[in-house]
């Protein structure tokens, strides 16, 4: 079945039993993203620490499996991580949703995260995988600032 | 079902139904509301005029030349006599719905124009619904924009229904178009046209159809509609892409402005100035959708040789088992009327805690069934419901009861996942 | 002719080349200039995606949706690569040149538009040239006449070629843009482009290019011609009717006001305003005409396959040869460039006493030879040369010598029978 | 060949040698019509008689063979009838010239005119043949006015 390349398992996992979810205290940035076309929404905060560290990244939102199980997937990756390192899972995830599903993904980079290989096919879908990642990138950017 | 229909021997002409997804999964095509199949008349009739009959139309005088004009206006012939038109010179070909909406939003309010009942500004209203496609909001928009006219619109009621109950004070002497959609592609209700138009001619108001989801689906005929527009695509009646139509009364064509300017739509050009030819020309700038017209000729040729009356009946008996069907699924709610009243065979669904991308991905990916999830270029209708989207089963001459009971399936399945 | 180019080895994919018209006669095709004729590449390409890959493209989350936007992307891909776009995002899809140039000239002097550049009132002026094609005359009219702007334009000279010995007084600070053919479609001229537009990068205005006649004939690349804009259309392309390319650059695209409103073109949809997609999509509202994209990409891939330095050195041959073989025809007078300087394979021409019109149905009715007669859409430059029409003879990749030789002598007939 | 069915001998003959071509006095009304698609023009003047008869029609012009034909085949067919007779071979000439070569013609009403039926299978040429018999037409509504 196709199907298996999309909603793999560890999707369907992090969508019914979400890593992290809700929005926590203290945080350094908060930011809400919205994907107009299809309504899904996110509310994130992130909370880095000394050293670059990722010290915690929260969030709530709405919208399909995808967009919820990349946001909980990413909560995974991101903590305990030095920002330098979620940026370049960042990028190698944004690189693979954007591939239209030609590209080979890194799988020592991307973690869990390649899971969602199978969503780059799916054109309509990709921005529910990257809703989340854009809203980190750019929590990321406000904290810096 | 209908014994007189065979549903059978007409898949036989639409070749993607035979076709087997990846995987090995049938096709279930529930989405023609978003796009119909074609049936090979159409295809075939498509290959030989680009094969051996092709060349420009109007200015050529060789015999392909001859040959491609003489189809092409052939279509327009077929596409006025399938809707009723009282001349072929109302019938403007247009590259689908939205351009026909647009062409007619542009003839207000431009400073070329001289004619009262197209002028437009501050003061002066545009009304439309909240149920409408985009294509028939964001030209009005834009017109009221550039303009400074006030765009107003139609309430829907909780049961998928226009809300006609303030009629009167929508619609008064400051409107100046009535734009609304003759099928809702999202509820499948069918609007009361005759009460709106009344209002509207004693407003003294124009009054345009978007029929993009009508005309495909049922006998429909604009001299008993008598309204003064009417839009509809070829793509959603077993028409290529690339085509759509404008029908207007002939004398508001002649009282409207150039839109696109042009080859074609001339009659003599100087550098400073020129005249225009009479419509249909006027509005048809530049080489046309030729090939695409004679794919529409052919396809409204298909559709009445099956019977617009027995296509409407068929997608009835369709409706019925569906709407039956889905109101068996635990937590599935229609967005529409659950009853056969008025309404076409478009049923829009949501299912509780899955989000309609996760049906529609689910449906495809595991039982071929195709189906369009999302807010169906209306988002706001889905607004006004309080709904990020929808799952939207939508039916046609070639669907049987058999896919509606694979979509139900389909559904308990997905049910089942995200448990 | 060039031993490499095999004509023999294109003409069997023209399936029309082979057809005879009525009467036994044998086709001679020498209207391309007018529309091309296709090949099976790109018949069956369209036919197997009406077929069996069809459906709505964007919107849709199914396989068939998949595989159709697939298609109709990697058809904006390829159209991007033909022309050396920087980005496939420059690719906006249209119905024909026609739409692409009104899509230009609407995005000036629309109350919705903020940037300067597009700004446009009295004192504002637009500039073409005396040998446009109607589509690059009447927009401009039109946008001229709604907001009050001045339209001015180049002279021709005697010998068909644009007259800059006044470029700097029409090309001034009052200029906001300047639009030209690329190659002339009545006197085969290639018109010099960097010439104008370092007046026109002085003056701080725009430059569009209507490339209509050049991208089918020769290697086209935006980057180098630096120019902001330019348009094309498919059905002379080897490609289907229906579709057309405007091809701007990015940060224009963004910068201009939507033209046409409806689903596909927006982001998010409130009934009081809306916000829009990114540029292409911004431009292309409705149902795109996918099956004619993606015929296109199949149109740019043929042509690429061939080579198009290789098609205009064969194009190139069979002007030197026409060139010639015309000017031994008694009363025949070229009009446009008689060298092969600057001009593509468009050869008009008058023969004395005898007017087009007889010119071309003899041609046609007696020798099957297809030629264009009239005013091809530039009556304002026929009226600069004084006469009402010529007779024009266009090559392509597909015509050989012996064509020429046909139209020849189809003319010594022509003069036989008004003798 | 096709062509026999468009550029009869008659039509050939009567554009070589135009019978009763020029401007002549005296008339009753004159008029000046324009194909502008193809810049076919014509300046035409009627002289009306008694019991409705039409004493003459003159007539200068330029354009193709197709117009300049049929302008001569008119005066032949107008000059000396009554004006009655002469509009119903100008409708029966509409008629068929607008048929798009589906219209059997009636020779009893056209006469040698029947000559240009072939013209109506192109749609581009209709207008060539119908600008002198459209002038004359209205040239008698001005002239009854
Ligand atoms: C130079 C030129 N510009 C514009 C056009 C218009 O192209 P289209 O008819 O496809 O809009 C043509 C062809 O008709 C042309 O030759
Ligand atoms: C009700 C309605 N109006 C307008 C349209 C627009 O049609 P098109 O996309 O062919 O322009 C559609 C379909 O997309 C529709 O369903």
């Amino acid at each position: 079945m196709i199907a298996e390349s999309m909603y793999q398992e560890l999707i369907l996992e992090h969508y019914k039993h979400p890593q992290g979810r809700g929005l926590r205290d203290p945080f350094d940035a908060e930011v809400h993203h919205v994907n107009p076309t299809c309504g899904d929404e996110i509310t994130m905060r992130v909370k880095l620490g000394d050293g670059d560290k990722v010290e915690d990244v929260s969030y709530d939102g709405q919208g399909c499996s995808i967009s919820q199980a990349a946001a909980s997937v990413l909560h995974e990756l991101a903590t305990g991580s030095t920002v330098g390192e979620t940026l370049a899972v960042v990028e190698e995830f944004t690189r693979l949703m954007q591939g239209r599903g030609q590209v080979e993904p890194d799988e020592d980079v991307l973690g869990d995260a390649v899971a969602f290989a199978g969503v780059a096919k799916f054109p309509a879908r990709v921005k529910c995988a990257l809703l989340a990642w854009m809203a980190y990138k750019d929590a990321l950017a406000r904290s810096a600032s | 079902m209908d014994t007189a229909f065979d549903v059978e021997r007409i898949r036989k002409d639409f070749p993607v139904l035979s076709r087997e997804l990846p995987g090995g999964r049938p096709l279930v095509y529930l989405d023609s509301g978003n796009s119909s199949q074609k049936p090979v008349q159409v295809i075939e009739t498509m290959r030989e005029h680009l094969a051996v009959h092709y060349a420009n139309v109007g200015r050529a005088m060789h015999v392909l030349g001859a040959e491609s004009t003489e189809a092409y206006e052939a279509a327009r012939e077929k596409v006025a006599a399938f809707v009723g038109a009282p001349s072929r010179d109302e019938i403007v070909f247009t590259k689908n719905a939205s351009e026909a909406l647009n062409l007619v939003a542009y003839a207000f309010g431009n400073p070329i124009n001289e004619d009262p009942r197209f002028t437009m500004g501050p003061g002066d209203e545009i009304v439309i619904s909240e149920m409408e496609h985009h294509s028939n909001i964001v030209p009005w928009q834009l017109l009221a924009r550039r303009t400074g006219a006030t765009l107003k619109w139609f309430s829907v009621t909780d049961e998928g229904r226009l809300d006609l109950s303030n009629l009167d004070e929508l619609v008064t002497e400051r409107t100046k178009i009535v734009s609304i959609a003759h099928q809702s592609n999202v509820l499948g209700t069918v609007n009361p046209v005759a009460r709106v138009l009344e209002r509207v001619r004693q407003a003294g108001a124009l009054m345009m159809l978007d029929a993009s989801q009508s005309v495909p689906h049922k006998p429909v005929d604009v001299t008993a509609l008598d309204v003064d527009f009417l839009a509809f695509t070829g793509h959603k009646a077993v028409g290529p892409s690339g085509i759509g139509v404008l029908w207007a009364r002939a004398e508001l064509l002649d009282a409207m402005p150039p839109f696109l300017g042009g080859g074609e739509m001339i009659e003599a050009v100087w550098m400073d100035r020129s005249t225009y030819a009479p419509a249909p020309h006027k509005f048809e700038a530049g080489t046309p959708p030729i090939v695409e017209a004679v794919g529409l000729g052919a396809a409204v040729d298909y559709l009445s040789s099956v019977g617009m009356d027995a296509i409407a009946a068929h997608e009835r008996e369709l409706t019925r088992y569906a709407l039956e069907a889905l109101g068996e699924v635990p937590g599935l709610r229609v967005v529409g009327p659950t009853d056969l009243q008025d309404r076409g065979g478009t049923v829009s669904f949501t299912l509780e805690g899955i989000h309609p991308h996760d049906v529609g991905q689910i449906m495809d990916d595991e039982f071929g069934v195709a189906v369009r999830v999302g807010h169906h270029c209306a988002r706001p209708l889905h607004l006004r419901f309080g709904i990020p989207a929808t799952t939207r089963a939508s039916f046609y001459l070639y669907n049987t009861p058999a896919e509606i009971d694979a979509l139900v399936r389909g559904l308990h399945h997905v049910r089942k996942v995200f448990a």
